[in-house]
Order: structure tokens, then C-alpha cells, then sequence
């Protein structure tokens, strides 16, 4: 195919940078997060470290136009390792007025501003509330403006081809993507390889295919051609760890991570799953993979799904149920179900805006507190969280791994950052994960008085092993048969019990289970200084920003470490000692302060919170910001450097 | 599976070393002795019988079973049945509930269950109360009725446990006794045809809460009354009932209406066609107070494709048309890069 | 209460100044215009209405109607809007849900405030699909339906929103359709019915999910086919239908069929019966895939005593017998005792 | 009638006691309930300080005779203020062996014991599993023990009646009440009345009255002449404050509140309940007060009931929805609804033993950081908890007091103990009650910008008043027509907004609103020391048994005091000074240490927590002597005083 090499041409000035953030934003109708998703994999592909946030509107369609149906993406790129897709936009590309508005605040001074110049008609105007056209009225003079009669240009680019104006229509996003490709000197290659896997082979629309790799190219030449730009930009490979990458989002992880646990544990799959935003997509990913032996009950609510759960896991199923906000709030008493039972359950909480409906496709970090203490009575739930898109792999290995392990639920936090964004995600080799070993019984393991003879004659499904688990017999095993359930469970026996001392020890039993989980975590790896001034805790999607900030205060000369938590109940052993080292500690959390409660109250530490509450993760700006009005000395002297 | 020999079972291989707790002359008592005395004739192993309740009394059932058990919470034994079964469609799964239990606060999961027609036999021991917490009305309470919680009596109409299952899609659909003393015996044969169903059966059983709502099926059970006030339903056979067998029911245009066989022939009456919806509907609304006999047996039954079934083929057919899920292609998959040393 | 003089409304004054944000195509669209073109036919105050909803794309139709109104929680409209109306009988509440909200989560709540006759007016958006979700698919979608979550199509048998209706004793069970371009233009009709009923009233309203099940409904809506896949029930009057109304339903044992009205006299057909509820059972069972036409218009409707009258009945009669509460009283009922200085 | 006065007699000696503890016991068909109250009654009208515990077996019914069958009433009486029903019994009376076997523990050595001789048969003693029987076999020779042929007695005394033998045999509850009002020198009176009231006037039995009461004067006769007690026992009046009084359980209590509350409102009460143990009272008790225009629903299950409660709220009704256990964990989503509407609701949860199902007819402290955190996102709640049965009236006025003053949920805990136990109750006088101030509104109270003209022109849901609450327009308003519903609301307008920053506004405006409620807490009153070694903080229902333990503590010459909390979130103004005042700070809970995690996490106090989790309340002892053990030093001088 006849595709413009990358090679750098002559009649542009070249300027290579450390890496770039761009943003498109548009109509929820203009493809955005395709094209968002498009120039993340090129990059991803050709060598940089990527980070992306996809933005969309509520779930809801607003009409064209509006401020409330704008749809952004944006994706920060670099030859460096970065963690986040970056506080401030270097490069905003607005399809239309109402993107423009609503995403203007986030382009850096003197940022390349692209916009769709036909788009900034009086009705489209009108709907983003401008009263003038801000491409004419001089308010935009501290950007790099390019105005671009997108839709104009790319029409005439494909009038030959004969296909309608709506398609046309359609195809302007990839006219727009090849001139961003054109600017950063990226290969269309990539692109033009998905758009023919995606139209000409799985919807067998190679027309549609012909028509979008025609606007790409099209974009690019422009670029090429217009002398509109007075230079393009390079952002070199970055140094990334060797092997094999791919991109991959948060959601996809989650399933993916369930799919190896249940094969490590030589173990089918059933998750149990009811739609919910930003959850569905986990339920949809693994609906995708019944060659896998997965089975998914789209169930006709939370409830029903945790408790179709806990079926599937007293039959011998590695079984999952998720959801969000206020789904997860409906499987309180569920839960408390498989606490008593003693049953391996995995919910995973892909944590969303609220409180109630709240913000339903809005991140949010403020499930903490209900996943650690939200069930009536003493209910302890092993709570872990990921940290990032990939990260969610392996999260839900070793959520099953607990699980299975402590015979008890694990709750599993992820949030709509992590879930919904993609990373470069090193592919982990099944063969060098750990296996997870899971026996159920198929003998009697004990002696009943009441019975004569010698050896065992009687299965008890409350006796316990080393790890406090009780054993794992399942329907179907001769002679094994027993019954589980809500009531208070005797010892050993599991004949229901109302005695107040047993009630006393089973009570105190659960809880030393999930204690016994500090077993299993590793020591806690500290990112900067290991001791000094001020700690950092974070836990969950926050890691990229917290990671970034860290690094900055470190470059600033701060004496910063940070530590960030898979573990959260119970939190590793080591983290007091850690504490002790620090002369203040901050936990910076996307709610009003969550994970400080355990902290505070768990090692009397005057910790103080970093709090936002707004549906966005948090920028690396305002951490550093916050951090170091915290801190006891700004260290002038470095910070100069 | 290969067919390893059965062992003989009798009632008391399916009975448990728990006490049973139900109060004195429960009507609970007679459907425990029923349902382990039905099973050793249903040639299935012990071991791959799983009972399934919610809670309340009735739903105590699975700890009087010596089999796997699942004493679950209030309403939503369908919810962890279909768990159970879809994880493995060898087990025989019974579902034992209330009427509180299964139509109050679990009326959705039962809904969803029934028209998924995931292959598990739900037992409905209806005694209109709630028993387990002391006498509240439940939704099939009669209006006016006066409880703990409506001492001027019930407001509200009450559900026909019947025509629900026929409304949201049930395969089979049957109603017996907790005990019949006028000498039908429907109990154990709707138990026997409702495990030889190959989906979801819903059996609605009248059950006496000895306690908070007394005799309130006795019309329909002593021996004075019950061939009087119920007829039985048989497939292909004329509605016919009466101590004597006397008196039959015949369609009066698109109602029904008791009469005389001494006036009226059999071939005139109604005869009982089990796969046919509406017929089973208008059955469901016989109420002994309007003068009709409340219909027992089986009224509704037709074969669908039952849930773990389908589930199973998707996965076969799957496997079959992409092979054996590999995880490592599976991660390997999407547009991958690889960065060298 | 003194009736004070009701201002003229138009259909304008139901609006809201929120932009109206459904998909453009949506079916919502049209289903909003016929509310608010009914409403000031009805002469209602405009302050006593409270449109109450669950969670969807359809429960977002409260805020765009300028009267009270509750957004509620998935699934839990029913609930919400029985506390509204217990609290105040005399306010108007219409409850507007989707197949997801009023069939699946919330199935339940449904049902019971369908039995309790609590005096709703239900409409019941089923576009067979979840739309706000972005498409996976619903209690009431076909088997074999791919949508996000069933990739290799649905293995659930639909629920038939009707028949569902009938079997939990709704009093008042109506269907129609969102647009209709075969001329038959029930909606209004239905909706103004639906008001006049006293008790809760179900209404199914077939509505194209533009997006994610577009055309799901097209055989009943379009010109070309609305005519010969619906047939309009109307009190009384034969089930006839056809572009030409040119062909007949009539009962064949205690099936139904399709007749030529050339071959058959209309006093042979079906005769409408809007109090029969087995005869509405077994119009809910009418496909078009099965050559039926599916009826629009009023199934059933029956009165029944509603709740909320009786709840105020039984306290206006409490009162009558024991006296306004007086709290002084009460506090010193039981046995008491006084302890002096 | 010819009742026998209650003059001391010459044939037995008499002793005076401070107070004395009494436990009936006999299988649940014994009627050992009826005949515990009907002790109580008498006592508190005599005029002692009473205070109860009923001990219920499972809610199912039991095989009679067995031990999980056994029924048991506990009452303590005094001269003195009393606040628990005492730790050891002093009397036992026990109708059958299973009684025996399960209760013997708790009676004092040298305590008297009645039992039923006739019941003490082969068949019983195996149903309770004794291999002989402890009549005979000089185990029981520790105690005073009275054999008493109960059964044949009481047959005999009323063979006359010409009664059945069912009926006689039901009798001997009362002939067993009989004998011990004679050996405590109470008066039959108020019992006869409650008889003849409840089988004559109520059911029209009066053959059924006649039968009772005759029992009980045969065994009140039979004490008197049988010759069988050395001693009777007297049990002065006790000091109480003056005024009226009555006997009251905690749900009954609470029952009342809710009416009162209304009444002060001016509103009716709406009250949407599902039954549950031990919660289903409340309900009971508010559906026989239709004519105070009580509106109670009987909903479908738990989110039924708090969904009808926030719809009766936002139509302008006082609304409660109340639970237990498992129920109250089904609610959380719901109340998030109304935390998002800010409607005001009050939740009551009835606590009790759990997790999952749990022991559901046993109390338990363990839902308060459900109360608290547990609801998906920034939920907050108002919580405030009852400490005995009489405060459930007072408590269940504040909860609505708070919940339309701010707008919002309040959750009142309960527990089980209280809410079934049964304490005298000084009546409040209506008219001293303060009005619950709520105001509806019936105009706009805002001015558009987009309108013309002056004056108000709009009506804002989400304008805040002084406290940051909302005004609460209701259907049938003309012109304050106004959505509400789960997803962010803009501040003022009320139209959903997905701002971040908004959004950010009323997370903290939700969160403030809670915490105004400091301005409605008193000032704190602190039990003994005001500053010392032990500060005790607890909460709810165990108020009698660390109030108890607190004067026995005094009285040892301890330097303790004790706080006990009615509102726990937010906390009062003043404890964190409090808590500085003393060198320890310990939380008695029953529980596995909940409020403790509240109180360490903000006040950075290392507070040790005392933690019971068997179902039932602590004993005075135990108390005692945990706390002595953390005291810094035996105060061995004056604890031999
Ligand atoms: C979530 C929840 N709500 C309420 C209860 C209390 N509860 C237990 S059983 C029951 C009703 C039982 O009635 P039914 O199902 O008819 O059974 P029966 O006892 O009559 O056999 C109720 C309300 C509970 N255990 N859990
Ligand atoms: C408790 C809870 N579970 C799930 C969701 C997500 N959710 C919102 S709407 C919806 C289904 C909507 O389908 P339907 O009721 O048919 O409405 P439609 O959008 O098709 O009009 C779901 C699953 C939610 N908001 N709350
Ligand atoms: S309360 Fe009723 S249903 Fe329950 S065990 Fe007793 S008699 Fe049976
Ligand atoms: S998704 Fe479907 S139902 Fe929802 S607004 Fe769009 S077209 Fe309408
Ligand atoms: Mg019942
Ligand atoms: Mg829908």
C-alpha cells in the first residue's frame, strides 16, 4: 500500500520532545474515542509509553452539539516512563464549539489548538452557549490555532467515492486523526490495519473500510501539503521494559485476571453480573470467552447475582459477581451470606460517582469504607484494590488466589479511571504465574463420638486447617453431603448453633481468617525515601498521579516516599514500622477521606488527607501543590534545580 | 458419565441427625415425609441432590435432608439455585420456599428462575402467613384477614401462586397438599412428576400453619370437604369430582361452571389439556368460595429448553468453533508490540 | 376538598426548561408528546401530578415533565410511588419504567403494587433491550438475541409484560404502541383510559430503542405491516383486522385463529370481554410470528377496591370507633402506677 | 374478692433484701413470658425498680421439653436504682429439666430453687439430656432447693372447674406465679385485673379468667400453708423519681416516639416496615393506632419499605421504615436515595446477633459502622442509638426532630435486648414536649436570571436555610413543581448536573449538613469522675450494665467516668476534651470494637475496647472486673470497704 513513510520531510521544522499530551474531544457522535484509542495504539506500538483517560458523557445521550454530549479522549505520550495521561493538554483538537468550551480550560499557553473550522456554525455556537465565534473574536490568541474546514476538506477528499453524505460524514474523525498523525510524525500502519480488521473483516463493509483509510491518508497529505503547520514533533521510543506489550484497559484486565485464576486453579469460571456503568464491560469481555468454559448469568439484579454466586461456589465454580455504586451497595447482605457460608466468592467494584445514582460514568475512589465495614454485623471481607489498568490482571488472580485460599469473599476495588482507561501492558506468561492449589475433599475428615469404630466417620465442613479455611467439599461427592448456611454455624460441626460461646469463637474465627491474610503480603515496596519527612499512602487508581507527584517532589528535593496499597484489609503488617519512619503522613484519595480512617484510627498517626471529589483523577500539579504546602521546609535550594 | 450402579435408598437415607423444629402439627412434617419418601424412587444419587431454601419455616427443609443443602436468605433461593445449577447441571436441585419467602420478597428471583426454566423443582408451602417471624400476612393472605400486622384486617389482594407461575412463563406448573384426608393422594405423584420435568417445575403446596393461621386449607384437606372443594386435573381426562365422582365442569362460553353428571354427560365436560396456557390460567382462578373446586394436580406443563442446557451447548458450540480456549493466545491477542532489550 | 376552578393547560405546560436528551429517533420522543398532550385532557390539576421512575432511559422521563416528580432507584419505582400515594390519595402518580427496570430488577416491586391496586398509571416503556446501559439485553428480548452480554444470543425465555400483568392480578392491563403509522392511534386512547381507571393501571408501550434495538417493534408500528400484525380490542366488538379489515379472530376449541371475514360472519368471531381474565390471558399469547396479530387496546380491566382507599377506609373507621388518638392517652394506657414526691 | 392481704404471717420468719433476682424458666409452651411480665407489673406497681430480660429461644419453634426449647424470663426487683436485669439469679424457677440444664449456671450458690417436680420424668430428663435425675442424685445440694408437684397441685385445685385437662395444665404457669408472690409478699390484684382484662373483657373467656385466677391463689395458698419455705422475703419500695409511670419495651417505646414526633410535627406518620425479627413490633404496635391517622405499610420486602418511606417524605409524610439484621443491609441503597434527595427519613435498626442471619432472636451492637460508612460513595447519615427500652421514646422523637431539620436520613439504633426488654417508664407530659418546627413551602423563593421582572420567581429545591438544609415544597403545591432523584443535583436549581465542581459542593454541603447537627448536641454528662484514670465511652443498650458497673467502680474508689453516647454521628462537640481529662479511655461494645474505631480514628487516642459477641448483654461483673485489670493500680484501701 501506498502509505507516506515516516521519514521527516524537508520543508518543516522538526522539534523532538519528551512527550505530549493530547486531547480530542467532539460530538459524542464524532468518534472520538475511536480516534482517541487509534492514536494510543500507534504510539503504543512505535515505542512510546502511553497513558490515556477516556471521558465520556453520562450515560445518556444529550443532543448533537451540547455541552453535555461532548465526548473527550485524551492520551499523553512520551519517551519517558510516565503514569498518567498528564495534568495540562499540549495539544487540544476540537471538533466542534461545545468541545472547544468545555475542554478550552485544560490547553496549556501557547498549546496547539486544532479545531474543526466548519463546525463553528451559529447553531452549533449557539448550543455551546457562545455568544460570538471565539475563532474570530481574538480570545484564542494565547494558543496556536489551526482552523481546519475539516468537514469541507474531507468531503472533497472522498466525493469520488461515491458514498453517501452520512458516511462521509463520519469519516472526518480519521481525517482529523491522519493530521494529528502527520504533526507527530507517526505511521498510519497501525490504523489502517484496524480499520480493515474491523469493517472489511468482521462487519464485511470493506466500502466503509476503503472510505475511513482514504480520510486517514487524506488528513495526513493535508498536513503534509498545507504548509499550515510551521513544524512537526517527534517524541522518540521510550525505554520500556523488554517484552511483549499490548494495550489494555482496566475492564479488560479484570476479565482476562479471571480467566487465569479460574486456569490456575484448574477451575471453570462463573461470574455472575448484572449491567451497571462503568462495570457492564467486564460482564460483556467475559460473555466473549465461552470457549473458555466461562459462564455468565446476566442475572436479573445484584442480589440475585451475588447469591448466584455463592451457588456456583458451593457447587465448586471459581465464582465472581461485579458491579458499582449502588449495585454493590445492594450485595451488603449477600455478602454477609458467603462470610457465614465460608464460601470463596470475588466481587470486583469498579467504583463510580455518588452518592446514590451520583455520577454514574465518573471515577471515584469512596467504596472503601463500605467494602471494609458495609454488611450488618461482624462481617469481615478480605478488601484488595488495583492500581492501574494492567494492574487489574493481577489483582484478580490473586483475588481469587485469597479467596480460595481463606475460603471467605474477597472484595475486589477497581475504579472507572483504571477501568474504562488503557495502558501498555507487559504480557505476563501463564506458565510463570503461581498455580492456585485447591483440593476439595472427597473423604470424611473426622471422628464422631457418637459413632463406633476407629478412623474417620463423618465429614465436619467447619473443621479448619492451617490457614483457618474450613474445607471445600462439593455437591456430588459420595458420603460428603452437609448443609451451609446463614444461621450461626457450630464449630467443626456446622449444625447450626445459638450457643453464646461458640457464637463468640466463630465470630472471632472469621475475623482471625482474614487477619491471616498478612501471611501472604509481600513487604511493601517504598518509592522514594525510605524515611524522612512525609509519607504518601495511596491505594487504588490514584498510583499514576501519586507516582508522577512523587517523582517530582523527589526531583524537587523533598525527602518523599510513598507507598501504595494492593493490600487494604487486612493492610501489611509492615506498614506500621514504615509509619514510624516518617515525620508526616498524607494519604491522598479521590473521596473525603477513607483509607485515613483505618490509618488514623489503626496506627494513631496524625495523618492528613489529600480530598478531592470530583469525578477526575487527581493532576500531578495539584498533589505536588498540596504536598508541599505540607511539608515542613520548601527546599529552595533543590527546588532551583 | 458412566452409570455406576444405584444404591437402594429408602426414606431414611435422606433424613439428617438435626432435630426437626417445626412446631407440633405442622403441616411441614407431612411434606418432609413425602419428599423422602418420593426420592429413593427416583433413581438419582444421593450425593447429587442439592435442596435450596430462603427463609422461613418452611425453609428450614434443607436441614432435615441428608443431602447438600443450601439454607439461604430471605427470597433468594432462585437466585442461588440457578448458581448451583448452572455451575453443574448434574445435580438435581430442589428449591423448598414460602409463601413470604418465595412471593414477597423473592417473588422476582422466583419470576426469573421459572421463565429461564433453569431445571430445579421449587416447592411452595403456602400457609398465607408468615410463620418463622410470628404471623404477619403474607401476598397470598385473603383480604380482611386479621394478623399481627393487620389487626383490622388485610388491605391487600391477594396472589394466586398459580396464575403468577402461568404469567411469568413456568414450564409446569402444579398444586397438591400438605395432607389430604379425603383420599386423594396428589402429593407424591406431583412430586414424582415434577422431578421427571426437565426444566423448572413449580409445585404450590397448601400447607397447615398449625400456629399463626390454623385450618385455613381445611376445606381442601379433611375428609368432609376435600372431594367436594377440589377437583383433580389428569391430562386428556373430564373435570370431575365429588365424594361420588358426581358432578363435573363444563365451559359456559368462556367460563366455568360446576354441573350434575346425573344432567349432563362427561363428553360435555371440560377436559383437562395440561399444555395448553390460557386453559391453565382460567383453572387458576377456581376458588371452593365461588362454588368451584380448586383444581389439584398438574395444571400446566410443555417442554422448552431448559437454561443449563443452553448454557452448556453455547460453551460446546463454542469450543467447537474456536477451539479450546488458550489463555496465552487469548493475552497475546489485540494489536501486541514487543520491546527489546 | 372544594373544587377550585381548573386553569386551561396545553400541552406546553407540562414541559420542563431541561433539554430533552434521548437519543435522536428515540421512541421516548413520541410516547412524551402523547403524555403531554393527554394530560390537559383530563382535568387534573397540574400541582397534583407526580411522575415517578426507576432508572433507564425511559425513567428519565420525569424530568422532563413540569409537574412533581421522582427519579427514583432501579427498579424501585413501585415502591417509591405507593409511599407517595398512601401518603396523599389525592395526588395523580404515573409511573413510567422500561423492561429493565419494571421487569427485571424491579419485577417484584411491580407485582405487588399491581395486586395491591394501588391507583398508578403504569407505563411500561418495553423497547426489548437496556438502552441506558448501551445495550445488553432485557427480560423481555427474544431468545437468540445478540447483545453485548449474549454475544452468541440470549438464552432466556421473554417474559410477556401481559401476561405477567394477568397473573399477578393487575386490574387494569393495556397495551399499545409508540408511534403508529398504520393509522390506528391508540395511545392517547389507552393513556386517557388508563387515568380514568381507579386502581393501578399497566400499560406496555412496544418503543424503538434507536440505537440498540432499532426496528424491534416495526412489523406493529410501520404502515405497510401495522395493520395486519395488530388487531385493536375494543369492549364487546369482534377481534377484526387488516389494512382492508378484511380478516377475524375466532376460538377453534379453546385456541384462536385467523379467519377471512369472507368465509366467516363477524357474529363467529371472538367477541372482545374486557372482564375475563383467562380470555385476556390468552390474548397476551397472540404473536406475530405465529400468524396472530397482537392485540392493542385494553385486555382487562376490572374494579376492585384500591389501596389506598381502604388504608384511609380503615382509618377514617378507626377513628369512628375509638376516637381521634389522643397521645396523652395512649401514653398513659396500660397498667401505670404513680410514685409521689 | 377474697384475695389474701399481703400482711407478714407468724409461721415463717421474714427478711428484708435490697433486691433480689428471679428467672422463670420452662419450655416454650409454658407461658414463662406471660408469667415474668406479670411479676414485673406487680413489682413496679408495688413500687421497685424493676428491669427485665426476656430470653427467647430461635424464632421456630422447638420440640417441647428440649433444650433449644427453653423459654426464659429474667427479672430484677429492688429497693435501690437499678439498670440491668443482674448478672447471677437469686431464684430460679424451673418448670422442666431442659429449663434447669440450660439455666442452673446462672443461679447464685445457696440460691433458691423451685422446680416442677412432676415434670422431671424419664422423658424429659432425656429430652434435656440427663442421665439421672439432678432432684435425686444430691447435685443440686449447693442450692436451696424446693421440689414442688406443681403439675398434680395444680390439677387438683382446679378438678373442680370442671375445665379440661389442657386447659388446667396451661394453668400452672400461674399456680407457679402464685407460690412466688407469696414467698415475696406481692399482691395478686394486679395480676387478677390483667386477667381478668385480657380472657374476660378482651377474648370473653371468662371461664378462661376464672381458671387463672384460681391458680394463682392455689399457689399462693400453698405457700402460705405447706410449711415448705423457712423464710419469706420482702423487697421494700424503691426511692424513684415522682410521677407516673409505666412498664415499656423498647420497640413498644420506640412505637411511641414515632407517633409523638409526628404529633409534634403536626404530620401523619408513616411507618413502611417488612417483618423481621427482632424489629416486627414496631410495626405490630403502629398498626393498631390507625385512628392516630398511623399509616403503617406492610411492603414487600426491606427496599420496598425504604423506597415508600422516601416516597411518603417527599409528599410531606413523617417517614420511618425500621429493621433488623440482614434487612437493614438491603437498605443501604435506598438510603443513599434519600441522602441524594435530602429527604428527611428516619431508619430504625433493631440490632441483633449476626453476621448474615446470624442468632436473630439474640442482641448484638454491631451495625454501627454499617449506621456509619456503610453505603456506597460519600453517603452521610445523622446516627443516634437508644439506651434503654424507656429512651427509645425520646431517641425516636430526636431522630425526626434531626431528619427535618436537615433534611435528611437519621438511623436510630436500637438492639434486641432493649427493644424486647421492658424497664419502668416515668411518662412524659405531651404538652412538655418541644414542637417540632417544619415548614412546607408555598411560594418561589428564588429569582431566575432568565425572567423578567422583580421578586421571586422561581422555586429552588436545593437553596439551602441556616442549617444547610433544603426547604421541602410537596406535591399539590401549585407552582412548586420540582423533580428529585438519585443523580447529582446542581446546588439551588436541583437540575442534575455533572459538574465536577458542583459536584465537589454538595459531596461537602451533604457532609456539613451532618455535622451541623453539633449545634442540637448537649453538653455531655459524665457519670462519676469528671477527669481520671478509666474514662468509659459506650453506646445504645448497654447503658444499664456500664452504668451499673460504673457505680460499683465509684464504689470501690476508682477514678472513673463514663459517657454514654446518644449521637454518634457526628460525635459530641465536646468529647474529644473530655477524653483528655483521663488517662484511659475504654469502650465497652458488643461487638468486636466499632464505635472504638471511630473514637481512636479521631481523637488519636489509644482506646481500649471491652468486646462481648454471645448474643447477650455484658454482666455488671464482667465489666467490673475488666476494667479493674487495666486500672493502673488496684485501689486495694477502699475496695474492701
Ligand atoms: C432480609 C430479611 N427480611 C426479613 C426476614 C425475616 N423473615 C424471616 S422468614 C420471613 C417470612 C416467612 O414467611 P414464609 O416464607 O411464608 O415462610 P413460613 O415461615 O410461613 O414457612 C421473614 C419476613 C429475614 N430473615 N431476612
Ligand atoms: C442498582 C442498579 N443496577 C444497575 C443499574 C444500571 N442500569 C441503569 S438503567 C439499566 C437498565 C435500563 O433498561 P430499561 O429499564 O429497559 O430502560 P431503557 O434504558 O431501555 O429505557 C441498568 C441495568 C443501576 N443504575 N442501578
Ligand atoms: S409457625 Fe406455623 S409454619 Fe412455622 S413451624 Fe409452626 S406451625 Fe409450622
Ligand atoms: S439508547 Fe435507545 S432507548 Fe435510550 S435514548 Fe437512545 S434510542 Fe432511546
Ligand atoms: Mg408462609
Ligand atoms: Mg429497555
Amino acid at each position: 500500500m501506498n502509505t507516506p513513510v515516516s521519514a521527516v520531510d524537508r520543508k518543516h521544522t522538526t522539534e523532538t520532545l519528551e512527550g505530549a499530551v493530547i486531547r480530542f474531544c467532539g460530538d459524542s457522535g464524532d468518534g472520538m474515542q475511536l480516534t482517541g484509542g487509534e492514536f494510543t495504539t500507534t504510539s503504543a506500538v512505535f515505542g512510546n509509553d502511553v497513558a490515556t483517560f477516556p471521558d465520556f458523557p453520562a450515560e445518556i445521550r444529550a443532543p448533537a452539539g451540547t455541552l453535555p454530549g461532548v465526548s473527550g479522549f485524551q492520551v499523553n505520550f512520551a519517551s519517558t516512563d510516565i503514569s498518567t495521561p498528564g495534568d495540562k493538554v499540549d495539544v487540544l483538537v476540537a471538533m466542534n464549539p461545545a468541545g472547544l468550551k468545555t475542554n478550552l480550560a485544560d490547553l496549556k499557553a501557547g498549546g496547539i489548538l486544532i479545531v474543526n473550522e466548519d463546525a463553528f456554525n451559529n447553531n452549533n455556537l449557539k448550543k455551546a452557549g457562545y455568544a460570538r465565534n471565539p475563532l474570530d473574536d481574538g480570545s484564542l490568541k494565547d494558543y496556536k490555532l489551526y482552523k481546519i474546514p475539516i468537514s469541507r476538506l474531507c468531503e472533497e477528499s472522498l466525493a469520488e467515492t461515491g458514498m453517501g453524505a452520512k458516511a462521509i460524514g463520519r469519516a472526518k474523525n480519521m481525517y482529523t486523526l491522519g493530521v494529528v498523525y502527520w504533526l507527530f510524525d507517526r505511521s498510519l500502519e497501525p490504523t489502517i490495519k484496524h480499520l480493515t480488521d474491523l469493517f472489511t473483516k468482521k462487519k464485511n463493509q470493506p466500502e466503509v473500510a476503503d472510505l475511513n483509510i482514504r480520510a486517514l491518508k487524506a488528513g495526513y497529505y493535508m498536513g503534509e501539503t498545507a504548509e499550515m503547520f510551521q513544524s512537526r514533533y517527534i517524541v522518540p521510543k521510550a525505554k520500556l521494559a523488554p517484552g511483549k506489550y499490548r494495550q489494555i484497559s482496566g475492564n479488560e484486565a479484570t476479565a482476562l485476571g479471571l480467566i487465569a485464576g479460574a486456569r490456575l486453579a484448574k477451575k471453570t469460571l462463573t461470574y455472575a453480573g448484572y449491567p451497571i456503568t462503568p462495570a457492564s464491560d467486564i460482564l460483556h469481555f467475559l460473555s466473549a470467552y465461552k470457549n473458555y468454559h466461562v459462564k455468565t448469568l446476566q442475572m436479573e439484579d445484584e442480589i440475585a447475582a451475588v447469591c448466584a454466586a455463592i451457588g456456583a461456589s458451593y457447587t465448586g465454580d471459581i465464582a465472581v459477581t461485579g458491579s458499582s455504586g449502588p449495585g454493590i451497595a445492594l450485595k451488603g447482605e449477600g455478602i454477609g451470606l458467603a462470610v457465614m457460608t465460608e464460601l470463596p466468592i470475588v466481587i470486583v467494584n469498579v467504583q463510580r460517582g455518588g452518592p446514590s445514582t451520583g455520577l454514574p460514568t465518573k471515577t471515584e475512589q469512596a467504596d472503601l469504607l463500605q467494602a471494609v465495614y458495609g454488611r450488618n454485623s461482624e462481617c469481615p471481607c478480605i478488601v484488595i484494590a488495583a492500581r492501574s489498568p494492567g494492574d487489574c490482571f493481577d489483582a484478580a488472580v490473586e483475588a481469587i488466589r485469597l479467596a480460595t485460599k481463606y475460603m471467605t469473599p474477597v472484595m475486589l476495588l477497581t475504579d472507572g479511571y483504571i477501568a474504562n482507561g488503557a495502558e501498555p501492558w507487559l504480557l505476563p506468561k501463564m506458565s510463570q504465574l503461581k498455580p492456585i492449589e485447591i483440593q476439595h475433599p472427597t473423604a470424611f475428615n473426622a471422628h464422631s463420638d457418637e459413632a463406633e469404630g476407629e478412623g474417620n466417620n463423618v465429614y465436619w465442613p467447619y473443621l479448619r486447617n492451617e490457614n483457618l479455611a474450613r474445607p471445600w467439599a462439593i455437591p456430588g461427592t459420595p458420603k460428603l453431603e452437609h448443609r451451609v448456611g446463614g444461621l450461626e454455624k457450630a464449630q467443626n460441626t456446622g449444625n447450626v448453633s445459638y450457643d453464646p460461646m461458640n457464637h463468640q469463637r466463630m465470630v472471632d474465627l472469621r475475623q482471625a481468617k482474614v487477619e491471616k491474610v498478612v501471611q501472604d503480603i509481600p513487604p511493601t515496596e517504598i518509592q522514594g525515601e525510605k524515611s524522612g519527612d512525609v509519607l504518601l499512602i495511596g491505594w487504588g487508581g490514584t498510583y499514576g498521579s501519586i507516582h508522577a507527584a512523587t517523582e517530582r517532589l523527589l526531583n524537587r528535593g523533598h525527602k518523599v516516599g510513598t507507598v501504595h496499597l494492593r493490600y487494604i484489609n487486612p493492610l501489611p503488617p509492615d506498614l506500621g514500622e514504615i509509619i514510624r519512619r516518617f515525620k508526616t503522613v498524607v494519604v491522598p484519595e479521590l473521596n473525603k477521606g477513607q483509607l485515613i480512617r483505618i490509618i488514623r484510627d489503626r496506627f494513631l498517626v496524625d495523618a492528613r488527607g489529600i480530598n478531592k471529589v470530583q469525578g477526575k483523577p487527581f493532576l500531578i500539579s495539584e498533589l505536588v501543590a498540596q504536598i508541599e504546602a505540607m511539608l515542613p521546609q520548601p527546599r529552595v535550594e533543590r527546588a532551583a534545580r | 458419565m458412566t452409570q455406576i450402579e444405584l444404591p437402594k435408598y429408602s426414606a431414611k437415607d435422606f433424613a439428617t441427625d438435626q432435630e426437626v423444629r417445626w412446631c407440633p402439627g405442622c403441616g411441614d412434617y407431612a411434606i418432609l415425609a413425602a419428599v423422602r419418601k418420593v426420592l429413593p424412587d427416583l433413581n438419582h444419587r444421593k450425593e447429587n441432590y442439592v435442596f435450596v431454601s430462603g427463609i422461613g419455616c418452611s425453609s428450614r427443609f434443607p436441614y432435615y435432608m441428608g443431602t447438600y443443602g443450601v439454607h439461604g436468605i430471605h427470597g433468594r433461593a432462585p437466585a442461588i439455585a440457578t448458581g448451583i445449577k448452572s455451575a453443574n447441571p448434574n445435580l438435581d436441585v430442589w428449591l423448598v420456599t414460602g409463601d413470604g419467602d418465595g412471593l414477597s420478597i423473592g417473588g422476582n428471583h422466583l419470576i426469573h428462575m421459572l421463565r429461564r426454566n433453569v431445571n430445579i423443582k421449587v416447592l411452595l408451602f403456602n400457609n398465607r402467613i408468615y410463620g418463622l417471624t410470628k404471623g404477619q400476612y403474607s401476598p397470598t393472605s385473603l383480604t380482611g384477614h386479621r394478623t399481627k400486622s393487620t389487626p383490622l384486617g388485610s388491605i391487600d389482594h391477594p396472589i394466586h401462586p398459580i396464575s403468577f407461575a402461568l404469567g411469568v412463563e413456568a414450564t409446569f406448573v402444579a398444586r397438591c397438599t400438605d395432607v389430604n384426608k379425603g383420599g386423594l393422594n396428589v402429593l407424591p405423584d406431583v412430586l414424582k412428576a415434577a422431578a421427571d420435568h426437565r426444566g423448572s417445575a413449580f409445585v404450590e403446596i397448601y400447607q397447615d400453619c398449625n400456629v399463626f393461621n390454623h385450618q385455613a386449607f381445611f376445606y381442601a384437606t379433611e375428609k368432609d370437604t376435600a372431594r367436594e372443594t377440589t377437583v383433580l386435573l389428569e391430562h386428556g381426562k373430564p373435570l370431575i369430582f365429588g365424594a361420588n365422582r358426581d358432578k363435573g365442569i363444563r365451559f359456559n362460553s368462556t367460563r366455568l361452571e360446576v354441573v350434575s353428571l346425573e344432567n349432563v354427560k362427561e363428553d360435555d365436560l371440560l377436559f383437562h389439556d395440561e399444555t395448553d396456557p390460557a386453559l391453565a390460567f382460567l383453572l387458576s382462578r377456581m376458588h371452593h368460595t365461588q362454588g368451584l373446586p380448586e383444581p389439584v394436580g398438574v395444571f400446566y406443563r410443555v417442554n422448552k429448553p431448559c437454561y443449563e442446557d443452553m448454557l452448556t451447548e453455547q460453551i460446546e458450540k463454542s469450543i467447537a468453533q474456536r477451539g479450546e480456549g488458550d489463555l496465552e493466545k487469548l493475552l497475546n491477542s489485540g494489536s501486541t508490540w514487543t520491546v527489546s532489550e
